[in-house]
């Protein structure tokens, strides 16, 4: 029977360890994985290389993962804090403690959808003339110059949703969805968490993510994700 | 001369050119006030990244959700006939050029249409790059909302940008709180002024040549 | 006012001219929009090239398209008809009046996909070292020879689903969507046949389609699409 | 010897090798047969290109939905906990290595795991190539079903496949109607053949050498 429910964040995380490329959800708060991020921050891996829209909220969430100089690298389109000051994940990209790729946000899910999908590369006219090409392969397709973005994969992916199945179906409610299709499917294991796992399937139709991308489903009650 | 305009009026303005029945997709800053200034009578489909077609208003404080926000991060209401996707369609719908109008914050539009909006270059904040570089490649017309000058005067309409490029060729029109600017093969050409200035006042502040169009309108939002 | 409804199949095609490239959804007869296609058929276009995964649904509902030979050229995964015999538009392309292009089916939907998102050509690993990559640019990638595909546009998609809403926003139903969403990205023009327009907004989660890739919609009665 | 296995009997075989949960996809012709003789208590969610996983049974007459079909165009139902996606989505799911399993039928399958199985060369049918080359090549892995010879008595397990590839290095495990053959990387397996059959007379029929493991189990399905 196939059954991708687990007990609690430690049963979800296993297996997650040093080294590790690790994708998180979230646009805003948004499909943030509050409860799972907490819970990487408690674990004990390092030299983790995080993908992720924006550092900014996993910083809020679990600090000791920038604190202790957990996190090695980083895929972003956003590396900067909200408001005055400096977070300790941008002092340490300054310092060259964390390496920092910065991708347009659309080649950024449009690299993980492909790492998903088993499309190696792709050309796209996005970045062209920037200082994000710079250096990189360029090429013209009916007259337009397009830059060559190459598939992003991970070992885990980390989502929070609505509700899901036994079967790791998972429907999400708002804008939760944001990268979490993308990161599911470009990920060797995918955890969500969600707040209500239904005892019955999910109607087949209106499903998000399908569960052939999920390995690892956890209810977190609602409280324990803000 | 008359005052130059508000961030609101320039909001104001740049919502007057929304066809009724547009997607359009607002960056941060200036671009979120367009919103509260749609024109009464056309349906607008205000176009997130983050997943929405059909952005309603912002939530009120009570009824917000915290799981429903626009790519400003800001908790919002969907509108009539809104459809929710995912960050890859989202991005899709804008390379592929099915976003009708991006209105775009800028620090600096050159005379081929170069945008630079994408850098602070603080000594203090990371970088952020966000979905700037695919709206203006992607979306059918890029429009830029920014005062003419920097807080220091200095212009941001140049001849070249100094600052890092967003994209290259890539803007339509310029609304500042000084004028109407579009981007021609020829350069930029001045759609319309607000009341008092001149050609020379606003070449005064203007870093790249200038041509007027034949009949220059006033610029001249409500009070807002 | 947004309102994407058209009333008939003639205001639904108007614009379709001689030249035309029309994507023509379904799988079986699964989301074939058979109104649509008999439309088309009635029509006076020719010098038509059709991009479907089979030639063969559109040949038993139009068959006046591959009789008057109005279809010079098409892209498709099949180009058999099922059964004994040769369907005409197998003799056409033997004879050579009919130029078709045989994709992987896998290779089909993305290249209407990035079509439909500006990608302009991307590389998979999909065909490699058959007669379809012959003469075709190889790369590879993590070892991996790939081959380059580039995206497909039409002027027109046309589709069917089970309802829409004013806005162009589509749910399909059963396997309806099949290549539906891709080809609605992908055209200039997508037209929509559905059973029924819902008077009221359909639910923002569960679209399969977003009105932003839908230019018309048609309601057309169960009984006469079929 | 023991009668040459039947299509469902081949089928059976190739079923008792999907694993509980296992995501599979089913090619046209012998593959589809699979479904029907899933080992009891293993949930296996079959997955379909045209936009489904989870396929359920065919449907019954009467209840049939002529908008839910199969990749083979026959009307079906729903398994519980399916999803319905489309088509790139399904060919994602292919391609991007996430079905677990895919069944195919063959012309040929050579020493090297290439796979011949998508062009008849018929003179008045067309050419059909489908997803297979897709499913060859992603699918983590590839099993293909098919008579150990042609109807002619021609070898399918060849050294060098002369028809049309589909797929290079692809095929990990054959099920013909006399044995069940792996492709390992110095060539073709014997696992299991059918009682009676020795190996010379396997390597009779088959235009490739020939290795035997050394439990050759009898392949002995039940009558179907």
């Amino acid at each position: 029977m196939i059954d991708k429910r687990v007990s609690g964040v430690a049963a979800a995380l296993a297996g997650l360890e040093t080294g590790a490329r690790v994708m998180v959800n979230g646009f805003g708060g948004a499909g943030l994985p509050i409860a799972l991020v907490k819970g990487l921050g408690a674990g004990g891996a390092g030299g983790l290389t995080i993908i992720a829209n924006t550092l900014r909220m996993i910083e809020s969430h679990a600090p000791e993962l920038f604190t202790e100089r957990r996190v090695t690298g980083a895929i972003a389109s956003a590396a900067r804090s909200r408001g005055e000051g400096t977070a300790i994940f941008e002092q340490q990209i300054f310092d060259g403690a964390l390496a920092c790729e910065l991708v347009p946000q659309g080649s950024f899910v449009e690299r993980i959808r492909a790492g998903g999908a088993g499309i190696p590369a792709f050309y796209t006219p996005t970045g062209v003339g920037t200082e994000l090409a710079e250096g990189r392969e360029l090429r013209e397709f009916d007259g337009r110059p397009c830059v060559l973005e190459t598939a992003i994969r991970a070992d885990f992916a980390l989502l929070r949703a609505d509700r899901a199945d036994r079967w790791g179906n998972v429907a999400c409610a708002g804008s939760q969805l944001n990268f979490a299709h993308a990161m599911a499917s470009a990920a060797t294991v995918t955890v969500v968490e969600v707040h209500e796992i239904s005892a019955e399937a999910l109607p087949p139709h209106g499903i998000d993510i399908p569960g052939i991308f999920v390995q690892r489903i956890v209810e977190i009650p609602r409280e324990d994700s803000a | 001369m008359t005052d130059r305009l508000s961030r609101r009026q320039i909001a104001w303005r740049a919502a007057r050119d929304l066809a009724d029945g547009a997607y359009v997709n607002l960056g941060l800053g200036m671009p979120v006030l367009v919103s509260d200034h749609a024109p009464v009578g056309r349906e607008i489909m205000f176009h997130s990244e983050n997943g929405i077609v059909g952005v309603g208003p912002v939530a009120d404080a009570g009824a917000a959700d915290p799981d429903l926000t626009d790519a400003g991060s800001r908790l919002v209401t969907l509108a009539p006939g809104a459809a929710l996707v995912d960050s890859a369609e989202a991005f899709a719908m804008i390379r592929g050029g099915h976003v009708d109008v991006t209105l775009l914050g800028g620090f600096q539009v050159s005379a081929a249409g170069d945008l630079a909006n994408w850098d602070s270059r603080s000594r203090v904040k990371g970088r952020l790059v966000g979905g700037a570089m695919d709206l203006a490649v992607g979306a059918k017309s890029v429009r830029v909302l920014m005062a003419h000058t920097t807080r220091e005067g200095d212009a941001r309409l140049v001849e070249r940008c100094d600052l890092p490029l967003t994209a290259l060729s890539a803007v339509d029109r310029v609304y500042t709180d000084l004028a109407v600017v579009d981007v021609t093969a020829s350069g930029f050409l001045v759609r319309e002024m607000i009341a008092g200035l001149d050609a020379a006042a606003l070449r005064a502040v203007t870093a790249a040549p200038l041509e007027f169009a034949d009949d220059v309108a006033i610029l001249a939002p409500p009070v807002l």
